[in-house]
């Protein structure tokens, strides 16, 4: 009946303008607060020969421009309050809003990292108390909350592993790998001046012990894991597996990204591990920010503790806190004699804005509900392969191994290639028209054209039905007309972006005139 | 159910069901080997309400005296610059607060965008080419510049200003014996030198680059606070390293970002990479972090850098789109052999910063800087004309500078502090160097006014005159005026 | 080339489901802070015939689920920080977010209305500030800033003037507004008691001057005005206007609505005014809220201000602030003797949150600043009026009076409906598609097919200019085809709705199980 | 250009070009008379940057004592209960927060369906089929109720028992002069009388009530924190009027909403408008504003509500959306019979408060209100066991109840402020009248834990132990031990 003119959708609509394309000379947001000292002749105050000519050609715009232009490009954004976010390996689990309040009061947020420990003690005790949870939750004694993130974490873990062995005269080089390994386990190796060996995955998804015991040699550091791996599974070798490691003298490494499947149920420490990183951006819910911040502190077994990171925080008799310097090498001097410390990795303490809401996390929780997410986490993913299996999605995207998964599951869209002529990338672009975000895919390496699901604790079954079903649906679509899903997606704001151009020619800043 | 989760036991049920296992356990039992399973509760505190724990951690916030309850003059690396509120807003939308990481660039439109915006305005502020779209933050930055040196040119030394930032300085100490290099301190100069005071060697600076020094390091402004002859010092690396066919070290510089509008950027000084801590710019306090550290470079670098890229390209259907590009870099991609290992970085932090930027926009942010230029050196010599205080140099400084008192820096803060001021950082307490002893960095931002800093300058004296003398020993009772010098007249010295 | 499939919207997609609908009984966000007193028989709590018996069917829903469902309405919204938003009358300027951080602050936010004076001597500080604020922009010397909103004002003012002749015993009935009032005037008139009697608008736009004389006889107690009026218009026989009306002794009213056109230029107490009602909301800039909170305070002269509202905030010499309830009528018992207060409009001292906004501004812009938003509102309204002519606009939209306008200007849709087969409400439904909010249609009453346009201060000239391409191009498009136009919108989240059925059968709840 | 605006010179000189006028002025000066323009700027102080604005709007919080700084006890009609930090995060939202009353629906689904929501959640509450999307808070809530019952039944009294909150009670005799009616007030039981203390008088009540009563009005719980019996008074208007041939009159209550988990609704006790203030649900104290007045009624009075109501609909495609319906009712299309003047109501502080009842959800509404009668049951044991306290009344109460101190209000109030305890209401400055000369309204919300309970015990018996006797004028010294009844053998009463 009605007309229908031609529709562009809406944000399809907006082409993408940046904020330096908007505005006009002279706008302006910021009123600068007045000129109440004297004024000083511009040359005595700084030197012509030290001064900028040019103003940085930073926008002109004015506040009510700025307001429209992010929160109109935020829109471009699908986020985490908005849909189902089973991208596996973050967690992208609920972010309450309590956190976000308690980390802006003043005497969180405006709280000077330099400020006198008398005059900092809740911040010190928050510390304290959010490194004996840890502590508790890794099974290991020693804590270090300065990492930024999970991959700084395993730098200072793999330095630590480096001070342990060279102060006992050992200069071991090797860092065992499974192949299922993150990406940032190997990178780390490298840039603490190690050698990355990988160790094989066997038919189970599980570490390959007998290529571990191969490989395990005098000239091993240490065996960096995941447990569960990136598969989603629980290496039932572990024991065996951490007595090999412990048996050629080297440490065992426990990568946390995925502590999500086991808090309050196994401990890497009951484990064998001597250093485990913890990512507080995922089990503990910081939110990601689109990329971070993020949080990546470590706990370390009593042998590797003397080569943790300086400052730490620590507790007198009477109950005061302090940081304890003691072991910082001094200003660019030498070492301070008797210290063991690998040193400092960033300036001040860590990501304490991360650390307030982590610690909001476990204590709204407390053990009892933290075990309580672990299992429910568990049981989500799988129920959603189980769901996935009864809509008949398990003859194109059977799991890539195993029977059962713990917080997450790896499915090989191989089957789905060969018989549907689609590819996971496609069913990943596909699942956006859906209002969904797709699972990680494409990692582990060693499935194929995987596909890798984890659902968190936090949704609900009927999410996890719904989710289901549009897998479901886009097989059955493709089963009709496989061109659907290879176009996909689209009804973002823009759909199918070329990654090869962007990186032939890279244009990484507007040009300004 | 516990917190957040929203499984009924209907729910469970049939979910049980569907996977087949008779109960929760079962799952775990099959999975999880008897013997590394924890046979107990975790021995933590129940959790409690929502007010419970806000009441909690408004208690601890509480015991701490942030920049809101005290006048605050610290400053040594972050600054308590006014966040205007239109920052919090953007930060807190769902849209940028809770997504991950853009791997989906159809549905991250947004962030990817901010990205890019982000290194413009970085590129911008630093006079070079090329940023990426964060480091975690200042002294891990420093770090991380060092690598992108040694990727470069494989050489082993990094020779380093005694004018870093004491945490970049160790941080990069930490790092460097990972990567297999050494690290050489160049000092300042000192008062008995000649030539300015307060800022890198340039003689110890010429002859500590030789040809296997990989990059030369320093900041600007100094840690010190002394506005650094950075042309010369790039010069001087360059040309120190003479006619090595592989070409001169990397030059790079600790940039303070907010100095950047009447500062000489570093692209303008023969600076390779500039690299900083990012939290003045839109970001809070947060006791140390989390904040954001930038990464500028030439054009050359710009397969090696560290981190997130965003992009241009276009859509199948033509519209301009965004993208993390040159991921080949990165340790997703190319595993042991990437560029860094860092995955997880700081982009809602960097949103702030070019939200930031923005709303400083090309005037305000020299017209801050201009302010903030005054206001500092009112400071400057407010303070230095107490008597017992000097300045440690007399460098141009921007928000921040060195004064030697002649007192125990510790007493004298304590006493201020009963005051409700804060004067400043305690130097010799973070670099250890003793000569550092009786050092007092000084921060004036923006938030501070000609009030407060006459206040300072008060509470300042007073406490001195309250305070042993460092050098000689000499106490002056507790109720003496406080001097000033060239007042002696109005005021007998007391003995 | 690519396969396109059937494409619906996303927000189209999701089809509306309420809270109600979504959860599952025993679902929960609320945790229960601990009974830490003795447990005692409930009887003895509350017997049983006071009790519920059923609970009341609320939600039952996790935490992450409403933030979800809200999350994802709040999207099917437009809103100002969005978009352009010229509804005339309103004043959608733009929402400055210090505002929120400085009401938000705990001295303020969680502030008791019966803290004790001594110890909120902050908030009446404010108060008395923004008292003193409100009369300097009026002209007049008295305030209270009880009302609510501006219909409150209204209410308020009428009672006022109506205890104002009581108390010179005489019982006026009559109140005078033109037919271009807006709709809370004559029905504030009718809730206070008194009658409306309609003044004629001439031929420029103004009150009839001719028609005011005949009607002002000594019935009459008061003439409600905006000026600028509904039509954007300054009414230039506003001297002769009030000396008329206080000649025939009634009181003067000013509708404050569009205050933003005359700040720092021309104040309604020098005009002659007697009591101004303010829109905090509007004018200085209180968030909608998507209907509401505002706040209507009042500015009053002399001879009235006696009957103002309870209680006022005073100032003592030592300069301490204090609320006086002296005029207050006791409980419920008869008038305090001496008072000629009207009494109170509602509870506590007024919508405290929404003064410390409109103070935080006023401060913000300073005296020189409001004459500038004033001046830039006009200017914007003026070009963006030549614009529309430029674009050859007016041919089909003429203005309705005059030649230029104040802040804000109303076109006739007449020449539109005649000749182009669209009419107003068909063009606000097409700009939907075109990303703008449109303006105030259908308002004021007496011109045909209105369509009333006020794009405030805070936009810009390229918004401005985009706007006005957009009504030249829907234009345009109707010229073609006007069905486009007739059964637009296509690309909001729901399209026309149908209001008829909505009102007939009404269905103002969700039916629950 | 000044604060928010963004006009160039460019601009500027483009626009009055394309209007054909010289100057801004001229715009002015050809449509404002000379004669009423204002010849000078405003005297007003100039204008700030934005960390000026805050660091005074900061100066001015701090010189209040909030909810946050003391334990308070106050309540009398706005009451410290925890709102969640999701409710702050959404009120917060652009989406909900910027724009104006829907009056475009196609692009105002998300606050229509809010508003519907909402009046579901009110109806759920109350008992009752309909409900609007607000009005402006509690009292005006039940002068707009008033004005209904004048639509309905034409009649001129309006019998209020005096349980009602006094600004209630005040504002419904503001509003009824305007209606033309009049306002005759029912006393509550005393002590001396017979049955129940501290409610309505139930003989007073029927007494009051004719032929000509067009509504009668009650609170449950009362001002004074007791819990009336509301189907008996309610049942009691409707036969006091006898067999009127127009009908009983209108029954309105107006209801504490936190309070309807464990209270019996006002739909199942024979009310038929009930009003109330909204803040408790979610919204902040605010020093009294912006919150909301929820109005819910009958079927048979949909037709004369006020304020907006949200209505389901369909769109042309068949799906499900929301209008504002019943619109002939309002100002803006019946203008001079319009069942009400209210245009902009509370459309923001009604969605904080359905999410804060979907976030206690039907469970926690009556697990709250069971924390609470549980708690304000051991406050009031606990306070009434002090000498010189005793319960104003000992009706039910669920968290606030009346106390009648043997001292000075205002004097045992500021001994408490002392101790940092703010112990409740002064009744006697809030209503006038003769009889609440020493009554105490004390109120418990959630967030008052037994050992803050028992905090406030401990101070108000100091207090009230150093401060003179009302009724003897006796005096106690400040250092006396506080007195508990049935303690006294362990201390000699002062003399
Ligand atoms: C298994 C695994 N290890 C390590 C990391 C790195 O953590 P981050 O991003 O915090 O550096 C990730 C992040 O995705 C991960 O999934
Ligand atoms: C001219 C005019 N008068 C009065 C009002 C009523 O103001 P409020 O909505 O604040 O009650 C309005 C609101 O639209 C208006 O435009």
């Amino acid at each position: 009946m009605s007309a229908t003119p031609a529709i562009e959708l809406p944000l399809q609509r907006q082409r993408a303008t940046t904020i330096f394309q908007k505005g006009s000379p002279g706008r302006r947001a910021f009123v600068c607060p007045e000129l109440d000292v004297p004024a000083v002749d511009p040359e005595t105050l700084l030197p012509a020969r030290f001064r900028r000519v040019e103003p940085p050609r930073l926008p002109e715009v004015s506040e009510p421009e700025i307001v429209r232009h992010y929160v109109g490009i935020s829109k471009r954004n699908f986020d985490l309050d908005s849909g189902f976010y089973p991208l596996g390996s973050c967690t992208m689990k609920h972010n309450p809003r309590l956190h976000e309040r308690a980390a802006a009061l003043p005497g969180h947020a405006r709280l000077h990292p330099l400020q006198d420990s008398e005059r900092a003690q809740g911040a010190l005790e928050l510390m304290w108390n959010l490194q004996g949870a840890l502590s508790e939750i890794s099974g290991l004694p020693h804590v270090s909350l300065q990492p930024s993130a999970g991959s700084h974490g395993e730098l200072a873990g793999v330095l630590l592993t480096r001070a342990y062995h060279e102060d006992r005269g050992e200069t071991r080089y090797k860092v065992l790998t499974p192949d299922t390994a993150h990406g940032t386990n190997p990178a780390t190796v490298t840039m603490a001046g190690l050698e990355v060996v990988k160790v094989a995955t066997n038919a189970d998804g599980g570490v390959d012990v007998e290529d571990l015991r191969a490989k395990a040699d005098r000239d091993v550091a240490c065996l960096m894991l995941t447990n569960p791996n990136t598969l989603g599974l629980f290496d039932p070798n572990i024991s065996e597996i951490a007595e090999i490691v412990h048996g050629v003298g080297a440490t065992l490494y426990y990568d946390g990204a995925n502590l999500n499947a086991v808090m309050g149920i196994s401990r890497p420490g009951d484990m064998g591990f001597d250093i485990v990183h913890f990512n507080l951006h995922k089990s503990f819910t910081q939110p990601h920010g689109g990329g971070g911040p993020g949080s990546g502190p470590i706990a370390v077994s009593e042998r590797v503790a003397p080569y943790l990171p300086v400052p730490m925080v620590v507790r007198d008799e009477s109950g005061a806190f302090d940081l304890d310097y003691g072991r910082e090498r001094s200003g660019g001097q030498e070492e301070r004699p008797g210290s063991k410390s690998i040193g400092r990795l960033r300036g001040f303490h860590g990501n304490y804005g991360c650390f307030v809401r982590a610690y909001a996390y476990i204590r709204s929780l407390g053990g009892d509900g933290l075990k309580d997410a672990s299992e429910t986490a568990v049981l989500n993913a799988n129920y959603l392969l189980a769901r996935l299996r009864q809509k008949g999605v398990a003859e194109f995207l059977p799991l890539a191994y195993g029977e059962l998964c713990m917080h997450e599951f790896v499915l090989s869209g191989g089957p789905m290639k060969r018989d549907l002529e689609i590819k996971t990338l496609d069913l990943a672009k596909r699942l956006l028209d859906h209002g969904f975000h797709p699972p990680t895919v494409y990692f582990p390496l060693l499935v194929e054209e995987a596909l890798m699901v984890e659902p968190t604790e936090t949704e609900t079954k009927e999410t996890l039905d719904a989710f289901a079903d549009a897998i479901a649906e886009i097989l059955a679509e493709a089963g009709d007309d496989p061109e659907i899903a290879r176009s996909a997606p689209y009804t973002t704001p823009v759909r199918r972006l070329d990654e090869v151009a962007a990186a032939k020619r890279p244009v990484i800043r507007q040009a300004l005139s | 159910m516990s917190r957040y989760t929203a499984t009924t036991p209907e729910d469970l049920a049939a979910m049980l069901a569907a996977i087949g296992v008779g109960s929760l356990r079962e799952i775990f039992d099959r999975q999880i080997p008897a013997g590394v399973r924890l046979g107990r509760e975790l021995n933590l505190p129940d959790g409690l309400s929502e007010q419970d724990v806000y009441e909690h951690l408004r208690a601890l916030a509480a015991r701490n005296v942030s920049a809101e309850e005290e006048l605050s003059f610290l400053g040594a690396g972050m600054y308590d610059h006014y966040v205007p509120a239109l920052i919090d807003m953007l930060m807190e939308r769902s849209e940028f607060l809770t997504p991950y990481t853009p791997y989906q660039p159809e549905i991250s439109q947004g962030g990817l965008q901010v990205m890019f915006e982000y290194q413009t305005a970085i590129c911008e502020l630093t006079g070079l080419p090329v940023s990426n779209a964060s480091v975690y933050e200042g002294p891990s930055a420093v770090a991380a510049a060092g690598y992108l040196a040694k990727l470069h040119n494989g050489r082993r030394r990094l020779v380093v200003s005694a004018g870093l930032h004491p945490h970049s300085l160790q941080t990069l100490r930490t790092n460097a014996h990972g990567y297999g290099m050494e690290v050489v301190e160049v000092p300042l100069t000192t008062g008995s030198a000649g030539g300015a005071h307060g800022v890198t060697d340039p003689e110890e600076w010429a002859a500590a680059i030789d040809a296997d020094t990989s990059a030369a390091i320093f900041a600007q402004p100094n840690f010190y606070g002394a506005v650094e002859d950075a042309a010369a010092l790039s010069a001087a690396a360059k040309s120190a390293a003479g006619d090595n066919a592989r070409g001169a070290p990397v030059v790079i510089a600790q940039v303070d970002p907010i100095t950047l509008g009447v500062l000489s950027p570093p692209g303008d000084c023969g600076v390779d990479v500039a690299v900083g801590e990012g939290q003045p710019l839109g970001n809070r306090l947060d006791f140390g972090g989390p904040s954001f550290g930038l990464f500028a470079a030439r054009e050359e670098y710009l397969r090696r850098m560290p981190g997130r890229i965003a992009g241009e390209t276009v859509d199948v259907d033509g519209r301009r789109g965004f993208v993390l590009t040159l991921q080949t870099r990165e340790q997703h991609i190319r595993r042991e052999r990437a560029t860094s290992n860092i995955c997880t970085a700081q982009a809602l932090n960097a949103l702030g910063g070019v939200v930031y930027l923005s709303w400083l926009g090309r005037r305000g942010i020299v017209e801050l800087g201009e302010l903030l230029l005054a206001r500092t050196h009112y400071a400057r010599e407010a303070l230095a004309g107490i008597d017992g205080v000097e300045k440690l140099h007399s460098q141009p400084v921007i928000r921040e500078f060195a004064l030697r008192l002649d007192a125990d820096v510790a007493a004298v803060k304590a006493r201020c502090a009963a005051a409700g001021v804060n004067p400043g950082v305690d130097v010799h307490a973070l670099t250890h160097r003793p000569e550092d002893a009786g050092v007092l960095l000084v921060a004036i931002t923006e938030r501070r006014s000609r009030a407060d800093i006459d206040r300072l300058t008060q509470v300042l004296a007073d406490a001195i005159a309250a305070t042993d003398r460092r050098s000689t020993g000499e106490t002056t009772s507790a109720t003496a005026q406080p001097q000033r010098k060239g007042m002696a007249t109005e005021a007998a010295m007391p003995a």
